[in-house]
């Protein structure tokens, strides 16, 4: 069905991240571990899927030459929203992901997605693209993290393997780069 | 309740201010642009995240308006349905003209040209063609040290080992034309594609002698006039001692072919030749 | 300190091994082909036809243009065809093809080897004149037409003329020998050329690996006092015009211009042989010296060849073709070309045969480049030939311009010294053609 | 439905719809979790306190008392939370920082007794380096409970390399200076306060007991 | 005629008989001495570091050519011998196997076949593993052995800091470099020939130099590299040293101990990551010695050479782009 | 002093890009070429710092004095968002070549982390103005050296035969991370 496809094209062959190569400042800021990549995934995942209903709800009211502003301010909005129930609900997850949250009204996926396809398409396939694109946002970011923790720290969602300290720098910043790096490449191999 | 009334007015302000800035600003000053940009600019997702290579959507639009083809431009984040918006925006779908494909103009196979010599180099026909005639006596056939395969983005091309040919995979081939400026011999030419994919021409571009061509290959069109004489549609021409099939003019009757006392014509995609000649034949008169 | 060039260079064995023999004339071929294309420029025109009965000096094809050269006929005998044959290009070009009959030369030609220094009768205007009749043309490779390069264009002067007696090539020993035999008539060449050049000065520079040559010229020279022969140290490209001009007067032919620009003209000892022939004894280039030459090569020798003469013919002479032939170069190891088969003729520029043995006909590996600079250090023009040959490799063409791709003169220092062997200089004559012809398409 | 059109009056109206509602919706979930971020902010100072002077995690983060003063080196400024349990001072907790770690600042909390012995400490804050400077705090290593117990009068806060008495973590002796840094600054501010207080500032304090804010 | 056809080719027709493993193989003899005197100050660990290093790195360097890339395999030029050397020459004698095999992985993985292999890298390949393993192990990677003369017995060494960590310890807790410098067991000889604390190639100054000499002989090196990089530290460690000798190390502490005499001969010079006009290895030279003294007065490691390296690896492609040489024939503006 | 300590750790030690990830998408997609890697830095460096200091003007003077600091993310980015467009309509008017320069890069700047990111950081750290303007001053520098050595690297291997897996994004990854090893030997400069 077409909006399987729709669903799934998000998490190998249009992935944001490994393939489209977009919204990379959380992707390798936050992913120091397994749990804060899938935290910000979610987070973003939310928003996606907010906007996208929300602009394809109002797509029709909005004339064409205050499209841009008003679509930010939409996004601003769902983005201030999950800032605000982070900081009250998992202040913890909420404090390890730190200035990324408000960046996400930013990422490019989100404002591409809406331009792109909630302007133009039903609330229904809206959704459906929102909730995959942003699915396979988290699948990357969760990908990544585990990477860096498994390596970074011998551990994985905080379970330690190996109780040595890990390779430290994949939970530094040259381990986040060089982590996505061959990630990019082992699913350019693998699309191919 | 004061915290709504002050989120709302701050807002709101902050909009109007801002919007009312911009305004004239905008009025204030206004340059003339390409409109066309406008509209493809609308048409892009509008993100500016550059993924493209660009700076910016819009310069993704000037980038698009301004190129002759949307070749090497693309736009990741709105993706495939984009492009086809912006190049339906430009006018710039191909108008389906006749279907061409790229057809590789020498028969010259290992086995029908002799190497004389050994040649120590780069793997680029470009050089060695820079050097000498290459190493076997024709000064004119495939270099065979692919070019032209490496110039092909789509991956219709490979070289034969057999035959030490370029071959094209007429499926993949979309006769973007690259593989006939990589090749500096001019071999490769971009044809019709001919009725139900058949094609009839003169697989070699020589211009010596018929004796001299006779002696460097095998292969060769040797100038002998048979399949001029032969054709009754006044296709095939000869020109520096080789042979032209006008494919505009050909019906694809598979005369010459037979004729052709080197093989130097080439008929593809038909079906094995056997009493079915006459039929063709036929076909092709009425 | 000896002069030379101050930045790049190499120093390739020499392997002289045909010095200080004797210049040997060979016996007249069964047949010669004379190219009509045996210089830079438009090919020239024939003027006789199949069957027309040629004599020795008898001109057979004409100067086409501006920049092109008379061609004669280098024996006596009869026009057989006019056809393509495989020349020192690599490709097939139009030759006239003579069957000698005995040796019968033009009667005007004065074959007696009594010197004739009087140079005054003639007038530069008639110097020039004879020398573009004799079809002279640069006999130190580029086979520039002569009589072009000694016309100076208005508002320009030539102060220098400098002599090209370097013979940097490894190998060659052609002008070296020459110099050794012909000493006087060069000196009256390089005079003849002087006066039609204006110079005032003439240089004649010659490498300290030839100082019986220096030691001669230097005698003979002792009694013109504006002529001074300049012993350079021995380094190659040093026989590049322009490395010879910062050399022998420290002048930098700015880049895309000429010698004149800095009031040199530089010509080889052998075109001022052959000049000095011409003017005072009427004689046409027909023939020249070419060293046949090589490490398995039994009598390395250095000829008088009449042009047209099959290679073939050459190397029989210097005891055949020996079995472990890899590669047979027309011109020195640096800058020759390799032949494809042995039927082609002795031309103009044919300045030696080099056979090489197969061991080391074979090019090196080649690895990727690592990079270590020194092609660009070892580059006398002040290239980056690593850079251009990868901007080349990804057909960034036009960008090659900025890079001064067009000052290369193909010296081939750079893929002589490279440890990867990387064939710099194949690409980097890639990247050269490519952009000629982006320039030329902009131009129309 | 046909697509609005762009006239002037149709954009501001739009734009201003659009901000008014998203105003509104802004306002009002702030409106819900303005208390839950509160309390989640004071919860986590408790903790925090708590950490080091167990006993404030019985108590009611609002009867402790939060004391200003300058740090008595006089670079910065730390506050000091009383702490204070069913009227019983339990002890001080003293937010404390140092400038001297790897990563720059760290701000630690300690836990002080009438008589200025460390109760316990711990990292609130850090930019250290995970696996080396972060083994300072409690959650990745037990490294700090040294100076549980110790009085920096007679233990002296200086890492044993340079003469103290205190273990460097191993190849992170930039963090654990840092650490004792910010140990000293705590003690040494904590004892001018009572200094200048008096003893009795402590006491007294305690007097409200009676006063009952319950 | 012979048999064989003719070979045909552009012209030259002449090499030189110089090759890309002759010259990795000369900065193979080039280290042979810093070798051997590691090995009698550290005994045979400092073998047993180089083997694994080399034969890491050799290993790696296979695999990834024959099954990852599926090209060429390429690795009998030695300049996977050269980077396994120099990363053994830059890590402590006593490091556990394991991670120095993590460090060749790095090294040849990420730094050298990520871009295609030899030739292609932008950064130093030893480095890159180098400065991965020192920021992942730090506390490994600065423990270094107590040097003992041929100790063959393959015991735990004590350990103990290099000259320049105790100096630069000292100096910020305030005490002055005179007597710093006093109190060290280790006198400048010492250094020089390599009695100091330290990674297992990079202690003596004299057997380094004399392989630099060698490779200045056999034209595998020029001289801009390590001048520049030495005489940069020496000046402007000698500024300060003059304007405060108390609080800084005076210039000839710093030239001999650390990394720098193994970074400005060995490493820096890796020809494919610097620059190629002798203009910028000048300007590349003494970015390196700039760097390095900002980061060992100022920084919070005590060694700055190898992040020095890598930073002027990076400017290299920039002044490769901005420098360019002196064309001949060059129309000078006026 | 402390300005230059500042600016000084903005470049080095807290690089942008290398240590703190933002403004990662134009670091990598505008590194092609070194010529366009320095017109945007200089347009970031232009629109950063005029940002902080518009959105440093709003935060302290409108939203800290009505308390609405949550609308900070929206207030900001509508800001940010009409600032580089009026500055992009404004530069093209009065100076085309400057806009040639630089304006081209301006509309991707509006989605560049960096430039909200300091935006917001400034307030975090409590900077006063004058802090602020040298921070973003300092940041935009780091971002462009960033960006200019990766710009040079990348031109660099455009010309070589680097594995086709390693092509682009990964190959430029890779020397981002090799970067931020490099970098971090300027820890505890300042
Ligand atoms: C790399 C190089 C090396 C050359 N070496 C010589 C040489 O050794 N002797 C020589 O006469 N000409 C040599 N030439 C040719 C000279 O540049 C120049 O063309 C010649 O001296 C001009 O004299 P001509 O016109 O009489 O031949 C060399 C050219 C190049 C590019
Ligand atoms: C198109 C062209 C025009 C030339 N015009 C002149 C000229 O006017 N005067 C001159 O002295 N040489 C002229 N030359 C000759 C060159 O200066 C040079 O001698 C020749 O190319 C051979 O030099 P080489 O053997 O060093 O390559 C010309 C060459 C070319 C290709
Ligand atoms: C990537 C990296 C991070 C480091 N982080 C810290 C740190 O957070 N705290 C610390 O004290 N030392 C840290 N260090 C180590 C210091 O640079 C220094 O080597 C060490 O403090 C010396 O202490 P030692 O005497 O205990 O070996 C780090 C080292 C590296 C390589
Ligand atoms: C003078 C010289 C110095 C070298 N230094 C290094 C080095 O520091 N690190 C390294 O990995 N390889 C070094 N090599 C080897 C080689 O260049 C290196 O493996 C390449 O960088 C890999 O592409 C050196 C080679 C030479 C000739
Ligand atoms: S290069 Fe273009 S025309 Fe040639 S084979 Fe490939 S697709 Fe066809
Ligand atoms: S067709 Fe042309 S380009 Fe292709 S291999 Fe043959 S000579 Fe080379
Ligand atoms: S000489 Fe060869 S290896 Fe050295 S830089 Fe030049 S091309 Fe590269
Ligand atoms: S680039 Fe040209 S001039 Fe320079 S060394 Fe190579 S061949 Fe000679
Ligand atoms: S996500 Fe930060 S710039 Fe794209």
């Amino acid at each position: 069905m077409n909006n399987w496809k729709n669903f799934t094209k998000g998490f190998i062959k249009e992935n944001p991240v490994f393939v489209l190569v977009l919204g990379m400042c959380p992707t390798l800021g936050v992913t120091t571990s397994a749990i804060n990549g899938l935290g910000m995934g979610l987070a973003t995942t939310f928003v996606l899927l907010g906007s996208n209903v929300v602009i394809s709800l109002v797509k029709n009211f909005i004339p064409n030459k205050v499209r841009i502003p008003a679509f930010i301010v939409i996004i601003a909005s769902f983005v201030t929203i999950i800032d605000l129930s982070m900081a009250a609900y998992v202040p913890d997850l909420y404090k390890s992901l730190g200035l990324f949250i408000p960046l996400i009204v930013v990422n490019c996926i989100v404002l591409g997605r809406a331009e792109a396809f909630a302007s133009k398409n039903t609330i229904l396939s809206s959704a459906i693209d929102g909730l995959g694109m942003g699915l396979g946002f988290t699948f990357a970011l969760t990908l990544l993290g585990s990477v860096r923790e498994l390596l970074g720290a011998y551990s994985l969602f905080g379970h330690k393997f190996i109780s040595t300290d890990g390779i430290l720098v994949f939970v530094l910043a040259p381990g986040a780069f060089l982590g996505l790096a061959y990630l990019i490449a082992i699913m350019k191999r693998i699309n191919k | 309740m004061d915290i709504i009334l002050n989120t709302l007015i701050t807002l709101s302000l902050l909009g109007a201010v801002l919007a009312v800035i911009l305004y004239v600003v905008a009025q204030k000053f206004k340059v003339y642009e390409d409109p066309r940009i406008d509209v493809v600019e609308a048409l892009t997702p509008g993100a500016n995240c550059g993924g493209c290579g660009l700076p910016g959507c819009r310069g993704f639009a000037e980038a698009c308006v301004k190129a002759e083809t949307l070749d090497g431009l693309f736009c990741p984040a709105g993706g495939n349905e984009t492009m086809k918006k912006i190049a339906e925006a430009l006018g710039l779908t191909t108008v389906e003209a006749e279907p061409k494909v790229a057809v590789v103009r020498c028969n010259g196979t290992h086995e029908k040209r002799n190497k004389t010599t050994y040649y120590d180099g780069p793997s680029s026909c470009a050089i060695e063609h820079s050097l000498y005639m290459g190493d076997t006596d024709c000064a004119y056939g495939c270099l065979g040290l692919g070019d032209c395969v490496a110039k092909c983005t789509f991956d219709a091309m490979y070289m034969d080992k057999e035959s030490g040919l370029p071959m094209i995979d007429e499926n993949k081939c979309t006769a973007c034309g690259a593989c006939v400026k990589a090749c500096p011999r001019k071999i490769i030419e971009l044809r019709n594609k001919g009725k139900k994919n058949r094609r009839i021409y003169v697989s070699c571009v020589n211009h010596d002698k018929g004796a001299d061509a006779r002696r460097a290959c095998g292969a060769a069109c040797i100038a002998c006039n048979k399949c001029v004489k032969t054709c009754p549609y006044e296709a095939i021409v000869i020109e520096n001692f080789c042979a032209y099939i006008d494919f505009e003019k050909c019906k694809l009757c598979r005369k010459c072919v037979a004729e052709c006392p080197t093989g130097a014509i080439l008929e593809v995609n038909f079906p094995p030749r056997k009493e079915k000649v006459e039929n063709a034949e036929e076909t092709a008169v009425s | 300190m000896l002069k030379t060039f101050p930045k790049g260079g190499v120093h390739p064995h020499e392997n002289k091994f045909s010095a200080g023999k004797s210049i040997e004339t060979i016996e007249l071929p069964k047949q010669v082909s004379i190219p009509v294309s045996q210089h830079l420029g438009a090919p020239a025109q024939p003027v006789v036809n199949k069957g027309d009965e040629v004599k020795v000096g008898q001109l057979i094809a004409k100067s086409a243009g501006f920049i092109s050269a008379n061609i004669h006929s280098s024996v006596s005998g009869k026009v057989s065809k006019i056809e393509k044959i495989l020349d020192s290009t690599g490709y097939k070009q139009t030759a006239i093809i003579i069957d000698v009959e005995g040796d019968e030369w033009l009667p005007e030609i004065d074959r007696s080897t009594e010197l004739v220094e009087d140079i005054e009768k003639f007038t530069a205007e008639e110097i020039r004149a004879k020398v573009a009749e004799a079809g002279i043309v640069g006999l130190g490779g580029a086979t520039f037409p002569t009589n072009v390069k000694i016309s100076i264009p208005q508002g320009k002067v030539c102060e220098n003329l400098i002599i090209n007696a370097v013979e940097c090539e490894p190998y060659l020993t052609s002008d070296h020998q020459l110099m050794l035999e012909k000493s006087d008539e060069i000196i009256v060449g390089a005079r003849l050329l002087q006066k039609a050049a204006g110079a005032k000065k003439i240089y004649i520079g010659i490498e300290n690996n030839k100082p019986d040559a220096i030691e001669l010229m230097k005698k003979k020279a002792a009694k013109y006092q504006y002529i001074e022969v300049v012993a350079l140290k021995v380094k190659y490209p040093q026989g590049g015009e322009k490395q010879l001009i910062k050399a022998v007067v420290n002048r930098e032919v700015p880049s895309g211009g000429l010698p004149v620009d800095v009031g040199c003209v530089v010509q080889n000892v052998g075109t001022a042989y052959a000049v000095y022939e011409a003017v005072q004894k009427n004689k046409p280039l027909i023939e020249r010296v070419v060293t046949v030459t090589g490490k398995s090569v039994s009598k390395p020798s250095n000829f008088l060849v009449r042009i047209g003469t099959p290679v073939s013919n050459l190397i029989e002479k210097a005891g055949g073709l020996p079995e472990d032939t890899g590669k047979i170069v027309n011109g020195g190891p640096m800058m020759g070309k390799a032949v494809k088969d042995l039927s082609i003729p002795v031309t103009k520029g044919t300045s030696g045969i080099l056979i090489i043995k197969s061991d080391e006909a074979k090019r090196p590996k080649t690895y990727n480049c690592i990079r270590c600079a020194r092609c660009v250090f070892v580059c006398p023009m002040g290239l980056e030939p690593y850079l251009i040959k990868n901007m080349a490799t990804v057909g960034m063409y036009e960008e090659l311009q900025n890079e001064r791709v067009l000052d290369c003169m193909e010296c081939g220092s750079c893929s002589y010294g490279c440890p990867a062997g990387v064939p710099l200089l194949d690409y980097i004559r890639l990247g050269k053609t490519n952009l000629n012809k982006i320039l030329r398409s902009k131009k129309s | 439905m046909a697509k609005k059109e762009s006239t002037f009056l149709n954009m501001t109206f739009t734009l201003f719809v659009v901000t008014a509602i998203s105003a509104l919706a802004l306002a009002s979930v702030y409106n819900l979790t303005k208390e839950p971020i509160e309390n989640v902010k004071k919860q986590n100072l408790q903790n925090a306190i708590g950490v080091v002077v167990p006993d404030a995690k019985k108590g009611n983060f609002d009867d402790f008392e939060q004391i200003n003063v300058k740090s008595s080196d006089g670079i910065g400024d730390i506050t000091m939370y009383k702490v204070v349990v069913d009227n019983d001072f339990k002890g001080m907790a003293v937010k404390t920082f140092t400038m001297k770690g790897f990563g720059g600042m760290i701000s630690v909390m300690v836990g002080f007794t009438p008589d200025g012995t460390i109760i316990d400490s711990d990292v609130l804050e850090h930019k250290e380096t995970p696996g080396l400077g972060d083994k300072t705090s409690k959650n990745v290593s037990s490294w700090n409970e040294q100076f549980k117990g110790k009085n920096p009068a007679q233990f002296k806060l200086v890492v044993k390399k340079d003469g103290g008495d205190v273990d460097a973590i191993t190849a992170a002796t930039i963090s654990s200076r840092a650490y004792c840094d910010a140990l000293k600054r705590a003690y040494d501010t904590y004892m001018n306060y009572i200094s200048a207080n008096g003893q009795n500032s402590i006491e007294n304090n305690v007097e409200p007991k009676d006063g009952g804010n319950k | 005629m012979a048999q064989n056809k003719l070979i045909v080719s552009l012209s030259p027709h002449d090499h030189a008989k110089d090759s890309v493993s002759k010259i990795m193989f000369g900065v193979v003899i080039a280290m042979i001495p810093a070798l051997l005197v590691s090995v009698y100050f550290f005994g045979l660990d400092a073998i047993r570091v180089n083997l694994i290093a080399i034969a890491a790195c050799i290993f790696f360097e296979w695999i990834i050519q024959k099954f990852l890339l599926k090209g060429e395999v390429t690795i009998t030029d030695g300049s996977a011998i050269v980077t396994g050397m120099l990363l053994a020459f830059n890590v402590p004698s006593n490091l556990p196997w394991w991670i120095i095999v993590i460090g060749a992985i790095v090294s040849i993985g990420v730094g050298k076949m990520s871009f295609g292999g030899l030739g292609n890298n932008p950064f130093n390949p030893a480095l890159v593993g180098r400065v991965f393993l020192l920021i992942s192990f730090p506390v490994q990677m600065t423990s270094w052995p107590k040097v003992q003369v041929l100790n063959f017995a393959m015991t735990d060494a004590q350990t103990g800091a290099t000259p320049l960590a105790i100096v630069k310890e000292g100096i910020k807790n305030g005490e002055s470099f005179s007597s710093i410098i006093n109190n060290l067991p280790t006198s400048y000889s010492d250094m020089f020939f390599g009695q100091m604390g330290g990674s297992l190639g990079e202690i003596s100054a004299i057997a380094l130099i004399i392989g630099g000499l060698y490779m200045l002989y056999r034209k595998i090196i020029t001289w801009h590299i390590p001048v520049s990089i030495i005489a940069t530290v020496a000046i402007f460690t000698g500024i300060l040293y003059g304007i405060n000798p108390d609080k800084y190390a005076d210039p000839l502490f710093h030239l001999l101990t650390g990394g720098l005499m193994l970074g400005a001969i060995f490493m820096a010079t890796d020809m494919v990551t610097s620059p190629m006009t002798s203009k910028g290895m000048i300007i590349y030279g003494v970015g390196i010695g700039v760097i390095t003294v900002l980061i060992r007065v100022w920084g919070a490691y005590p060694e700055g050479v190898s992040f020095a390296i890598l930073i002027m690896n990076a400017f290299t492609p920039l002044i490769n782009y901005y420098i360019k040489p002196k064309r001949f024939g060059e129309i000078v503006k006026k | 002093m402390e300005y230059v300590i500042i600016i000084i750790s903005a470049i080095f030690v807290n690089n942008i890009v290398l240590a703190q990830f933002l403004g990662i998408c134009p670091f990598l997609g505008v590194s092609n070429k070194i010529k366009t890697s320095l017109g945007m830095g200089g347009a970031v460096l232009f629109v950063m710092t005029l940002a902080t200091i518009v959105t440093w003007l709003i935060m302290n003077y409108i939203l800290m004095k009505f308390n609405i600091v949550f609308m900070q993310t929206i207030a900001y980015i509508l800001v940010i968002a009409s600032l580089v467009q009026m500055v992009e309509i404004i530069l093209k008017k009065i100076s085309p070549s400057l806009y040639q320069a630089l304006g081209v890069f301006l509309p991707l700047i509006t989605t560049n982390c960096a430039i909200l990111g300091v935006a917001i950081m400034v307030i975090q750290k409590n900077y006063n103005l004058l802090e602020s303007v040298m921070f973003s001053i300092g940041t935009a520098l780091g971002f462009t050296l960033a960006l200019v050595i990766l710009a040079g690297i990348r031109e660099q291997l455009e010309k070589l035969p680097i594995p086709s897996g390693m092509k682009g994004a990964p190959a430029a990854l890779v020397v981002a991370g090799i970067l931020a090893l490099a970098f971090m030997g300027f820890a505890g400069l300042v």
